[in-house]
């Protein structure tokens, strides 16, 4: 039995967790870098906290209010944190978290809050106001431990954040402490002063096990507690296991809702047809995915928001289902024509010379051949040829975003908690330019560039919402975009323990069994 | 498919130049040119790589100020040349360079997966070598019998049987089926009470990627072994020293095994190279900390400087490898030449 | 010898055979008394080695004695345990190998291989080991083991390397020696130093020996009782002097023929061929075909050629002998440019071979061509036979096409093989036949010279003899000159006009081959002369015989004075002061030349 | 000089290994490697289904339709491993002839021209030979992107060195032989003697060579695309083992049977190897 295999009994309560690669460092402040974001979070807070159905809960900010017509929000901070080596955290803190290190380092809050925000400034030890040119609806959403770690200034100021000795013995408020790093892995120990009560498991350990397979092995056996991602293959036979739990969410490491994405490059004039676009969207079966390539680990996209940002999410919005009859109609219509052996030639297709088949490039990560390679079958069945390209991110994002040179690319767009932080970027005409993981389609709307602005400057929900779906009506008829599969990640756990979380502090309310 | 230098047909006497103190230090001396050219080709190689190493580095978010700014960080907005002068300069005090993605000395680390992969990779050395060796004698004097047809066999499979589907199997049999061995990492998940067990949990962890990398490399030894060892065996000084009255287990070891000796340490020292790459797949295989992982996930990531001092130690553990190859043959065969 | 009762060896029916082949031994009975030497011959892969091989239960991977007896003093070896045969291995029957390098570990001292059985045997100290191995090899007149026993035995020369083997044999003082083919790789001189070596062994200790040659000279010196093999089967078993009077059996006929005289008149080759007519009355021809002065060959910085002169007249004749070794190949090859050490002039028709420009040199090497020692090696195992006799008229842009194809079907007739060898491989071909395409694809481009480098040294006596008539009919037609070189002298006194005798790369002797071979001035030319295996049994101990101690010294430490001296058994004290010149006493037409101060007095 | 034993080498058994049941082992070899290379060449015809269609459930263990079982995509294996054929013998062969073709040229040129050029060549040679393949293989295909003909360039490169060396003691064994200068006694140029005598000598040994290089290149591609970095655009044996160790637990069959195919190529093409050349050991 896996209980006997736990070792000699020290007293304390251990949690292993299977590690899939050794972070380079340990400071998520820096950067977006999953691998980063999935062991260090547990260390730090943000100033709120995410439940996992996105609710927002106070964390190192106590209370919050709008000011000067929701141009300010001003923070009221927690008195009681500590940093792990007794400092206690004041709004000095915060303050240089944002100004020194999230607002130029951490890619994707420099990106959108760096936008808007023009200061934050500390009222005094325990006050902080944000500034904002315009009221700016989704910041809450950009203020927990994955969007906004708070570091220790006390470390970190006057210093390069890139190269801080802390970012490998890190110092945080996080409910554990960071104790060891060698090269099997990590050890952290529970935060006795944790703010919001001590962890009753009183270790976590950190194993690195690259391979998935591997690690689910070692999680039958007894050897691991915690995994952060099951691999679909093996998800049906942990289902049955009856001494592992799992949990099924949207939260990924570092980035969350994410959404498998055909772009399409509307450079082309191959694709300048929205009937074109449309009758390659009939092609996919999109549920085939969610079956054989996530082996359930997700669903087919219902619109072009994510399911998980339920308040922007548009479920009525009507996407190309799978229907090789309609694709075929559409194609005709914008003008292709099958020759003897079934492939689509242009006959009559605006911009695109007579005789030209409609075979086109489809740019990839390696990690995501699957994909690619069931589009490619799909595809092929009515006569489409796709060429596969993979790419590593470095070649991908260089071909794609700078160079513009794909025809057709698959992107795992991460919406996060807010459509303004992983949506908007999307689609924005200004976002046409060598943005890494923007508007790779070049997509221009000037329709949709004002709604986005509209639902950011909105403080009430129900009209951001209303902004957000009237967006989708209109990207889901112009189909820049085919949104393939939101992917889930399988959490899995022994049933020895109980209460863990999805999110970067998922042990923080665990305990387990003797 | 292995020729010895020198045998047979000695045509012209008094040509043979001994290992001589010269020949030695001349052979050291020639690796610095070598060395040299591995840095330059290697450092070539990964900067006219296709792909902006700061683009790893932003993640899914960024702009041009940014990637500007990161890329004066890591001076990659010096000409080439210059980066490369930079480069050389440092490896001569042994500095490596930074991580771009850990922000560390490349050099140290390295230095921590050196142990692992040093281990993994000695002890396949010595078993395979030591197993190779045995199996190849045992073979050799049981010719034609059971034993060598069998090894014949198993060898012949072994050398064509990729590295990754060997490990694959022995997983699916060893490890998972039979529950054998522990399936990955270096050492078990509970803290070892110091010294001896401790040392046992990494000896046991180390089971099975050494079973899998040793029977890479044994079928090897144990074929040549058997090869050379039975030429020499069907020799006429064998069986001139048989004639003298000697015992025949004498005559096999001090004087066939001496000349069949030669190729099989050529063997094990030039196929350093083969050895490495296979540490690379087995610690893919069995999650070994080692550089292999290291060398795969540095590739991923795109840095560079991790990517270029594995392979330049790879390449130095190379020619130092064949270094010491060569020397041994001098020293097993006196009639050795060295042109 | 008669005792029939108490034979020390006897073979019984013996059979060996290589699984799944028919037997190469096939029912040998031999007896071998305490004291006899008996003699095994018989030609080339008759199975004399697999008799020997299987006595001491050595018989090569694959082979199995399937049949008969081997006793030993009463005593079954035949499927005997390893015990017992090591019991008798080294202390009982001691063996030679037939090739002496092989036979002997290359990365070991030769004085260490020496008395390894008897130090394991008897468990010697190292240094009393060493002691014995050295008077072990002073017994076979080893020169210094002092400063040769540690070396390994790629340093040694060929006639040492025999004499180890003969050592190490003797070393734990058997009964019985079995030498298998003692002489075979050696030249005339190192010859008759082995066979002297093996009879005072032999008389010193009541030594039986079992003696394997092809050699029925090598036999008529030593043995008192012949055993002749052909196919693995007993043929003829007889009393030596038997066996030359009246040989019975065919392969023993085969055996004796073969050999061509080595005293008595002069070849009957010779005299067939056309040359002497041009010869004109013992009067020089005015300009000769090839004539060489002062020709010097290093080779890195050893002299191994000495200012050699040598003059040659169109189709005349000039063999060149010599010990191995003492430079022959290396004339040879320097004359046709292939020696790039090479000083001196080799004038051939008038035109210098050394300083002619590469243009002009592929023409001159168009009238010189070579005909190769070895006729395994010098023809291409890849290429047809066709192909390579039309080779060098293409190399000269002569013919091409079917021109080429019908000169070389013509050349095959001359040689006498059937056309049908045009599309034939080497490996397809026996050695004398080789060797005839080899002469005809030297003849092919219709030279003036042809070289002979050893032609037939690599084949069968009757083979020779055959070869050597072929050569003789197709000078008389074609007309061309020969330079012979060998270390046959039978086969020089059958073949040559005029003979040079090399040692140390120096012509020491030249004239005509009946003054030469009748009366050598020159004592290195009469021992070398003398070495000659006698013809007949009965002529043994009749001929006074030279031996010549110890190796040719090296080319590279030349003695003073006259360099035969270190051998020569005539020295005094002035040939060590002056190098004697090449002087010719007698007439000028017909000049006897030759290097000495003391010369052997004429007949 | 040795008369005795000029043809010895014809008679004495080289070859070291077992006697028994070898007579068939080349014939065993060309009998595996055949198979798996007609696999290849035929796959349009063999192969059951499109190797890049769906046609079947995800996963479905061996049975009569699919006899490999399918994969997660729910795609034949059969059909994966026929096509996969060609890739593999497709990379091996034209790594083999660029390695052939690199490499015997300059041994020829280095044994021949000795001196200064053997120096200058070997010189070079030596430096190739001490750059470790495999890294220097997942340094350029991961740097610069995954490709049949990248890896078949950075194999060859690294590969040419052996076949080089061994043709360059074979050539200076060869250049002592009698034929050899007895072509340059009748003044024949370096080239004629190159073309007309050497290399019809060293073609058996390229050969042989080649057969071996087949084998092991195909052993290196199917690491590297087990690593993930083979080329993605074509089915090889080593990517689809590396599809099949996510499956390990689960699938078995998909590892199983690629690596299977690939020891089965190798083995024959090394069976074939030793054959020949142990011919031609003993036959030269
Ligand atoms: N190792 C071997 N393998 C196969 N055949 C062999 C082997 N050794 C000898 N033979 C064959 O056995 C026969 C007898 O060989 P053996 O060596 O006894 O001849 P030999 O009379 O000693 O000839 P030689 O004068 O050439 O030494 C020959 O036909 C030879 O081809
Ligand atoms: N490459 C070399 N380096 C040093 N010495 C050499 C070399 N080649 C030949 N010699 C020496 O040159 C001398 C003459 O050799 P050569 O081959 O001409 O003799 P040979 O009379 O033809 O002998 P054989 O009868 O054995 O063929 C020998 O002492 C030999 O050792
Ligand atoms: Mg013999
Ligand atoms: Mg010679």
């Amino acid at each position: 039995a896996p209980d006997d295999e736990d070792g000699p009994q020290t007293g304390a309560s251990r949690v292993v967790v299977g590690l899939s690669e050794l972070p380079g460092h340990l400071n998520p402040a820096i950067t977006t870098a999953g691998g980063v974001h999935t062991v260090s979070e547990i260390l730090y807070d943000g100033l709120i906290r995410l439940e996992d159905d996105l609710r927002v809960r106070p964390a190192l900010a106590r209370a919050w209010s709008y000011l000067d017509d929701g141009r300010v929000v001003r923070f009221r901070l927690r008195t009681d944190a500590r940093w792990h080596d007794g400092t206690p955290f004041t709004a000095r803190d915060v303050v240089y978290s944002f100004q020194e290190v999230l607002l130029r380092y951490h890619s994707r809050t420099r990106a959108s809050l760096g936008t808007a925000l023009t200061g934050v400034e500390m009222v005094d030890d325990s006050t902080v106001d944000f500034r904002f040119r315009e009221p700016y609806g989704p910041l809450l959403r950009q203020l927990d431990v994955t969007e906004a770690p708070i570091l220790p200034a006390h470390l970190y100021s006057e210093t390069d954040p890139l190269t801080n000795p802390a970012n490998r013995a890190p110092v945080g408020t996080g409910p554990y402490r960071f104790v060891r790093y060698d090269a099997d892995g990590l050890r952290y120990a529970a935060n006795p002063d944790y703010h919001d009560g001590r962890p009753s498991i009183d270790e976590l350990h950190w194993r690195l096990i690259p391979d998935a397979g591997t690690q689910v092995t070692a999680l039958e056996r007894g050897a691991l507690d915690w995994l952060f991602a099951v691999p679909g293959p093996e998800r049906r036979r942990l289902e049955e296991d009856p001494t592992i739990r799992l949990l099924e969410t949207t939260r990924g490491p570092g980035g969350s809702n994410c959404v498998m994405t055909l772009g399409f490059n509307l450079d082309r004039p191959l694709f300048g047809d929205e009937r074109t676009r449309w009758g390659i969207g009939h092609a996919i079966d999109r549920a085939q995915i969610v079956d054989r390539v996530l082996f359930g680990q997700g669903r087919v996209a219902e619109a072009p928001i994510s399911s998980g940002i339920p308040f922007a999410h548009a479920p009525e919005v009507e996407l190309p289902g799978h229907d090789p009859e309609a694709a075929q109609r559409l194609l005709a219509d914008a003008g292709w024509g099958r020759d003897a052996d079934g492939r689509w030639l242009a006959m009559d297709v605006n911009g695109v010379t007579a005789g030209t088949p409609l075979a086109f490039d489809f740019t990839h990560f390696p990690s995501f051949s699957q994909y690619a390679q069931l589009l490619r079958a799909q595809l092929l069945a009515v006569g489409i040829e796709l060429r596969l390209r993979p790419m590593e991110p470095p070649v991908f994002v260089e071909a794609v975003f700078t160079e513009r040179a794909f025809d057709t690319n698959v992107v795992s767009y991460c919406h996060g908690p807010d459509p303004e932080i992983g949506v908007r970027r999307m689609y924005i005409s200004s976002n046409i330019a060598p943005v890494p993981f923007s508007n790779g389609a070049a997509y221009a709307n000037p329709v949709v560039d004002s709604l986005f602005d509209q639902a950011r400057r909105s403080l009430d929900v129900e009209e951001r919402g209303d902004r957000y779906r009237r967006i989708q009506e209109i990207v889901a008829r112009d189909l820049p975009y085919l949104p393939l599969v939101e992917t889930e990640s399988t959490r899995a756990h022994t049933a020895r323990c109980s209460g863990f979380r999805a999110g970067g502090h998922f042990a923080a309310e665990a305990r387990c069994r003797r | 498919m292995l020729r010895l230098p020198g045998r047979g047909t000695l045509r012209r006497r008094g040509t043979v130049p001994q290992v001589t103190r010269r020949y030695l230090l001349l052979r050291v001396v020639q690796i610095v040119p070598t060395i040299l050219g591995i840095v330059l080709i290697s450092f070539v190689l990964v900067q006219a790589a296709p792909g902006d190493p700061v683009l790893a580095l932003a993640g899914e978010h960024g702009d041009q100020a940014y990637y500007r700014e990161m890329r004066r960080h890591f001076a990659l907005d010096r000409p080439l040349p210059e980066r490369f002068g930079i480069y050389v300069s440092r490896l001569a005090t042994g500095d490596l360079g930074m991580s771009r993605i850990q922000g560390r000395p490349v050099a140290v680390i390295i230095a921590e997966r050196i142990p692992a992969t040093l281990l993994l990779t000695v002890s396949a050395l010595l078993c395979s070598s030591l197993a190779g060796l045995l199996l190849g004698i045992v073979a050799t004097l049981r010719r034609d019998g059971a034993v060598d047809l069998v090894t014949d066999m198993v060898t012949l499979g072994l050398h064509a049987a990729p590295v990754f589907w060997v490990g694959q199997i022995s997983i699916l049999v060893l490890a998972a089926g039979l529950g054998i061995f522990p399936v990955f990492g270096m050492r078990s998940t509970e803290p070892q009470a110091g010294g001896l067990p401790a040392a046992l949990d990494v000896l046991v962890h180390l089971a099975l990627p050494a079973l899998v990398l040793t029977s890479q490399q044994l079928a090897g030894v144990a074929r040549v072994t058997r090869q050379t060892l039975g030429r020499e065996l069907d020799r006429d000084y064998v069986r001139a020293a048989l004639a003298k009255g000697l015992p025949r287990g004498y005559v096999v070891v001090r004087h066939a095994l001496r000349l069949a000796l030669l190729p099989v340490v050529t063997l094990v020292g030039h196929r350093m190279g083969y050895l490495l790459g296979g540490a690379v797949v087995v610690e893919t295989i069995f999650g070994w900390p080692g550089l292999g992982t290291l060398l795969l996930s540095s590739l991923q990531s795109r840095d560079a400087p991790v990517v270029l001092g594995i392979f330049l130690l790879a390449a130095g553990a190379v020619v130092v490898a064949n270094l010491v190859t060569d020397l041994t043959y001098g020293a097993l065969d006196p009639r050795v030449r060295h042109g | 010898m008669t005792d029939s009762a108490s034979p020390l060896l006897r073979l019984e029916d013996l059979s060996v055979a290589f699984d799944g082949r028919p037997a190469a031994v096939d029912g040998v009975s031999l007896r071998i008394d305490p004291g006899e030497v008996v003699g095994l011959v018989g030609r080339s892969g008759s199975g004399k080695t697999l008799t020997a091989l299987s006595i001491l239960g050595l018989l090569p991977r694959g082979a199995k004695i399937t049949g008969g007896s081997i006793r030993y003093r009463g005593s079954e070896l035949v499927g005997a345990d390893d015990g017992t045969l090591r019991g008798i291995r080294g202390a009982e029957i001691g063996l030679v190998f037939q090739d002496p390098l092989s036979a002997l570990h290359p990365a070991l001292p030769v004085e260490h291989q020496v008395v390894e059985g008897l130090a394991w045997t008897q468990g010697r100290s190292p240094k009393r080991a060493r002691t014995e191995a050295r008077s072990l090899l002073d017994r076979v007149h080893a020169p210094d083991p002092e400063t040769w026993g540690p070396r390994l035995p790629h340093e040694w020369s060929g006639g040492m390397r025999q004499r180890a083997l003969l050592a190490m044999a003797m070393a734990r003082d058997p009964a019985l020696l079995i030498v298998d083919e003692p002489t075979t790789a050696l030249d005339v001189t190192l010859q008759a130093q082995i066979l002297s070596d093996l009879e005072e062994l032999r008389s010193r200790r009541d030594l039986s020996i079992l003696l394997i040659t092809h050699d029925l000279g090598v036999v008529a010196e030593l043995a008192h009782r012949v055993v002749v093999m052909d196919r693995g089967r007993i043929v003829e078993t007889a009393e030596i002097e038997e066996i030359f009077d009246s040989p019975r059996a065919g392969a023993t006929r085969f055996l004796l023929e073969g050999r061509l005289p080595a005293s008595g008149a002069s070849g009957d080759v010779a005299d067939a061929g056309g040359p002497t007519r041009n010869a004109g009355g013992g009067t020089t021809p005015a300009a000769p075909l090839l004539d060489v002065r002062e020709l010097t060959v290093r080779i890195g910085d050893v002299p191994v050629v000495e200012s050699v002169d040598l003059r040659l007249p169109r189709g005349g004749t000039l063999a060149l002998v010599g010990e191995s070794g003492c430079g022959k190949s290396t004339i040879a090859r320097a004359l046709v440019g292939l020696e790039d050490g090479a000083s001196g002039h080799v004038l051939l028709g008038g035109h210098d071979v050394l300083a002619a420009p590469p243009q002009r040199l592929r023409s001159i090497r168009r009238s010189i061509q070579l005909v190769w020692q070895d006729p395994f090696a010098s023809l291409n195992p890849r290429r047809r036979i066709g192909w390579a006799v039309e080779r060098p008229l293409r190399i000269h842009r002569l013919a091409g096409g079917v021109e080429a194809r019908r000169r070389a079907l013509e050349l095959l007739d001359r040689v006498r093989l059937p056309r049908s060898y045009a599309r034939r491989y080497p490996h397809e071909l026996s050695g004398g036949e080789r060797q005839r395409v080899a002469i005809a694809r030297a003849l092919s481009v219709e030279p003036d010279l042809l070289i002979l480098d050893e032609p037939f040294s690599a084949l069968d006596a009757a083979l020779r003899r055959g070869l050597l008539k072929l050569l003789g009919e197709l000078r008389e037609d074609l007309g061309f000159a020969c330079l012979l070189v060998s270390h046959d002298l039978s086969l020089v006194r059958a073949a040559a006009e005029r003979v040079a005798v090399v040692y140390l790369g120096r012509i020491v002797e030249e004239g005509r081959i009946g003054a030469v071979f009748s009366s050598p001035r020159h004592p290195y030319t009469a021992a070398l002369l003398s070495a000659v295996p006698v013809d007949h049994p009965r002529d043994r101990g009749k001929r006074r015989r030279i031996i010549l101690e110890g190796d040719v010294p090296s080319p590279a430490s030349r003695p003073s004075g006259c360099e035969f001296r270190t051998r020569c058994h005539k020295t005094r004290p002035e040939c060590s002061t002056r190098l004697p010149p090449l002087d010719a006493p007698g007439p000028t037409s017909d000049p006897h030349s030759f290097r000495c101060f003391f010369p052997v007095q004429g007949r | 000089m040795d008369e005795g034993s000029v043809d010895r080498r014809a008679h004495v058994d080289v070859d070291g290994f077992p006697r028994g049941p070898r007579i068939g082992r080349t014939r065993a070899g060309v009998v595996l490697a055949g198979a798996t290379l007609l696999l290849g060449i035929g796959a349009p015809w063999i192969a059951p289904y499109d190797p890049h269609l769906i046609v079947g459930p995800s996963l479905e263990a061996p049975s009569a339709t699919h006899w490999m079982g399918t994969d997660a995509l729910g795609r034949d294996l059969w059909s994966g491993v026929v096509w996969g054929a060609r890739t593999s013998w497709m990379v091996g062969l034209a790594t083999a002839l660029l390695t052939a073709l690199l490499g015997a040229p300059v041994g020829i040129a280095a044994g021949l021209g000795g001196g200064r050029t053997d120096d200058l060549l070997m010189r070079g040679t030596e430096f190739f030979q001490t750059l470790p393949r495999f890294f220097l293989a997942i340094l350029v295909i991961a740097l610069f992107g995954a490709g049949a003909d990248r890896i078949v360039l950075v194999l060859a490169l690294t590969s040419w060195t052996g076949t080089a060396r061994v043709v360059r003691s074979e050539v200076l064994s060869l250049r002592e032989h009698d034929f050899v200068r007895a072509a340059r006694a009748s003044g024949a140029s370096g080239m004629q003697i190159a073309a007309g005598e050497i290399l019809p000598n060293v073609l058996p040994l390229v050969t042989v060579l080649f057969g071996l290089a087949v084998g092991r290149v195909m052993l290196v591609e199917a690491s590297l695309s087990f690593l993930g970095l083979g080329d993605p655009s074509l089915l090889s044996w080593g990517a689809l083992a590396g599809q099949g160790q996510a499956f390990l637990r689960s699938a078995w069959w998909l590892a199983t049977f690629p690596g299977a195919a690939i020891a089965v190529s190798v083995l024959g093409l090394n069976l074939v190897g030793d054959g020949l050349n142990r011919r031609l050991e003993s036959s030269t």
